[in-house]
């Protein structure tokens, strides 16, 4: 095989990872948001109330 | 529909720990058991569920909408434990015993949502079941005697843990459940408030068993 | 460089974890456009390069590779800068930047791991040899996966953030003595003919791009950290929230 | 059934879950055996094979005493037994389960491990296919034995020591079929149709031998 095989693949794999740990934060924080905000529209609220912040 | 127990007896290890009790109980009926502690109470309702086997003796649902091999079919047993699961939410246990037990032939039981405004905590069913309070822990579990219908109810301590609004709830549960033909048999220190119920007395410790050795 | 205002406020006036959101709001979009720039630049010196006689393309790997190698070791150090944070200043955003550095630190890892292997395939022709670098690495990635699972096995947060701490600062103080152990393990074994990652000195052409490409991978690690901190804030916000919800939901059965 | 099978995977990926810790042993029991034996490349492509399937045993029964011992803490054992669902399918759900969060995982891991033992292609295919057809059975025969412990306060260990013998057989087919298909003139399908064999008959034995014990130690 040749060494650009290896090159693209390192680049690939670097890149993949790289995007899956972006999309894993992402996603992550679009759940937590959307569960904040679930619980507020329950009525549940911090006592300092300050919802701006959460974004 | 009638569920008749004749003679039964149970032991554990070595001890007899009750002997020849016998009743009956029709559709509509609640029988509430009492005794001091260790006089058998609970052996006997994990008898009747099934869970444990007995010395001797029969317990019989006759004449029900559909027969059933073995008594525990056709009960909910509400034991000291609540079977619920602390990582996932109260909706997600509910649902899912709701899907695992099914309806009995006869009639069928309510949705989730329902259930949980019956026991008096909607709105807090997609928490997970970890973070309530040991009394809401206890109401959600009765939340499961709902979700799936079954014509007997076998309570174990059904309200150890609750104040007295929730057990007043608790009553009005047991009660629509009457109503609605089932048969509810419950081990209690304290009044359950129901009214019109039979009551048995649990002597206690029966002797020790004749065996082999 | 927004990046040193960072760290002065992180640990003077930043107690407070909604003033923490407050700056990550702020700071994180110029970080992740820095990140892009010295990426695009970094990855245009890395293909405009002239190839290593000796090595030819495959040298370009080593502008992934030894970034991600670097950023696993200093993730760690991070790491261990916050676990001393949580056991010494009981500062509580230092638990949740430890908790949240371990993934990420695992998937650094894991790429130098990938990268290494795939350059070492040409070069010696195996995936895997156990040179003491790549076997350190790998016990680095081990003990990465150890923390996150030390993490995800216990259900209260603080509690679990101070006995990772622990194992943290464990695991540091034995990282040299790791290191050393498996490089006398390898000369021990190690047949001679074996070549070895180093090889001739790195000439100033190959410098360039990898200076860059190791900023902005350095920069990545900086916006992916904060970012991942501000979903456990949340995630132990909502936790907070639940708490209160039940206790709510039970007063209001009371009354009725 | 199927919300069975969905409850307990969900379980095993929530935080507290159990499924990242089997393949995280596997990985570092498999990783500390060249620290033993020395970093010979051949030397270790030989014994490869048979450590990556010791080190997969030793993974699949690391959580198997959970299996029935969480569902008896909360009660939720009682209510499975009462069912009109014969308690052998319950148990057969159960450890399909168990071996989608468990099992499963070593097989993937399995390959990259490979790589790390030095095995060549076929090697690496080979043992990541008789793991795929042996681990179910360990889980299988496992179930027993995590029945069989369920009532004991500390069955976590006793599991592994009442289940490894029992595993045995397993192991061996499982690792003489890889071996036969890396040295030419053994065949491997006989022992790789008679894992697969061991695999459907634990798949019986197992669930109806933990339906049992499960019913007997009630109380």
């Amino acid at each position: 095989m040749s060494h650009a095989f290896y090159v693209t693949a390192s680049y690939i794999a670097a890149f993949s990872v790289s995007i899956g740990l972006i999309l894993w934060v992402w996603l992550d924080h679009r759940g937590r948001h959307r569960e904040l905000e679930r619980l507020e529209a329950a009525g549940v609220r911090r006592r300092s109330a300050r919802t701006e912040d959460a974004r | 529909m009638r569920l008749v127990a004749e003679g039964l007896s149970a032991t554990r290890g070595e001890d007899l720990i009750f002997q020849d009790i016998s009743f009956e109980i029709a559709g509509g009926e609640a029988l509430v058991v009492k005794g001091p502690n260790g006089s058998g109470k609970s052996t006997l309702l994990r008898v009747l569920a099934g869970l444990l086997p007995a010395e001797s003796g029969t317990a019989k649902l006759l004449a029900a909408p559909h027969p059933v091999e073995r008594l525990g079919e056709a009960c909910h047993y509400l034991g000291h434990r609540n079977a619920m699961k602390r990582e996932l939410t109260v909706d997600e246990n509910l649902a899912f015993w709701k899907d695992f037990f099914g309806d009995f032939p006869g009639d069928a039981g309510v949705d989730v949502d329902e259930a949980v405004e019956s026991v008096g905590l909607g709105g807090i069913a997609h928490l997970p079941f970890g973070y309530l309070s040991a009394g809401q822990q206890r109401r959600m579990a009765m939340a499961k005697l709902l979700v799936a219908w079954r014509p007997v109810w076998i309570l174990d301590e059904p309200t150890a843990a609750l104040d007295v609004a929730a057990e007043t709830m608790f009553a009005g549960l047991v009660m629509a459940h009457l109503g609605r033909g089932g048969i509810a048999i419950a081990a209690t220190h304290q009044p359950l408030g129901l009214d019109g119920v039979k009551e048995l007395r649990m002597t206690g410790f029966a002797g020790v068993a004749e065996t082999v050795w | 460089m927004s990046e040193p205002s960072l760290a002065i406020r992180k640990f003077s006036d930043l107690a407070n974890p909604t003033r923490f959101l407050a700056l990550v709001a702020i700071v994180w979009p110029w970080l992740a456009g820095l990140t892009l720039c010295l990426f695009a630049v970094g990855l245009y010196l890395a293909f405009t390069t002239v190839g290593d006689y000796q090595q030819g393309e495959t040298v370009r790997i080593m502008y992934v590779h030894v970034p991600a190698a670097w950023l696993a070791m200093m993730c760690y150090t991070v790491m261990a800068l916050s676990a001393l944070g949580t056991l010494v200043w009981r500062h509580p955003l230092a638990d949740v930047s430890a908790k949240a550095a371990a993934p990420i630190g695992a998937c650094f890892t894991l790429v130098a791991l990938i990268t290494g292997s795939l350059w070492g395939k040409p070069m010696w022709g195996t995936w895997w040899v156990w040179d003491a670098r790549l076997t350190s690495v790998f016990v680095l990635f081990l003990m990465y996966l150890g923390m996150i699972a030390l993490n995800r096995a216990m259900d209260d947060p603080t509690r679990a953030a101070k006995v990772s701490a622990v194992l943290i600062l464990v695991g540091f103080v034995n990282i040299p003595i790791i290191k050393f152990s498996v490089e006398w393990w390898n000369t021990l074994h190690q047949p001679a003919s074996v070549i070895r990652l180093d090889g001739p000195t790195i000439s100033a052409e190959f410098l360039r791009p990898l200076l860059v490409m190791a900023i902005a991978f350095t920069l990545l690690f900086f916006t992916l950290h904060i970012l991942a901190m501000r979903n456990e804030i949340l995630r132990r916000r909502i936790a907070v929230l639940r708490r209160h919800a039940a206790r709510a939901a039970g007063r209001e059965g009371d009354a009725a | 059934m199927i919300a069975l099978l969905a409850r307990d995977l969900k379980l095993s990926v929530r935080a507290g879950g159990g499924a990242l810790i089997g393949v995280l042993f596997f990985m570092t029991v498999v990783a500390v055996i060249p620290f033993g034996v020395g970093p010979d490349l051949n030397l270790l492509a030989r014994i490869g094979p048979a450590i990556l399937w010791i080190g997969a045993l030793l993974a699949s029964l690391l959580g198997l005493d959970r299996l029935f011992q969480a569902e008896r803490e909360d009660g939720s054992l009682d209510l499975l037994l009462m069912q009109e669902t014969p308690l052998v399918l319950t148990v057969f759900v159960k450890c399909i389960a168990h071996w989608l969060a468990t099992g499963l995982p070593l097989v993937i891991a399995a390959p990259l491990l490979g790589l790390f033992m030095n095995m060549d292609e076929t090697a690496i295919a080979a043992t990541t296919l008789t793991l795929l057809a042996g681990t179910p059975a360990i889980t299988f025969i496992g179930a027993a034995g995590a029945a069989i412990a369920v009532a004991l306060p500390r069955g976590g260990l006793l599991v592994s020591i009442l289940v490894l013998p029992l595993a045995i057989p397993v192991l061996i087919f499982g690792v003489s079929a890889v071996y036969a298909a890396i040295q030419e003139p053994a065949p491997f399908l006989p022992p790789f149709l008679i894992l697969v064999a061991l695999n459907l008959l634990f798949a019986v034995i197992g669930p109806v031998a933990a339906a049992a014990a499960l019913r007997l130690s009630s109380d």
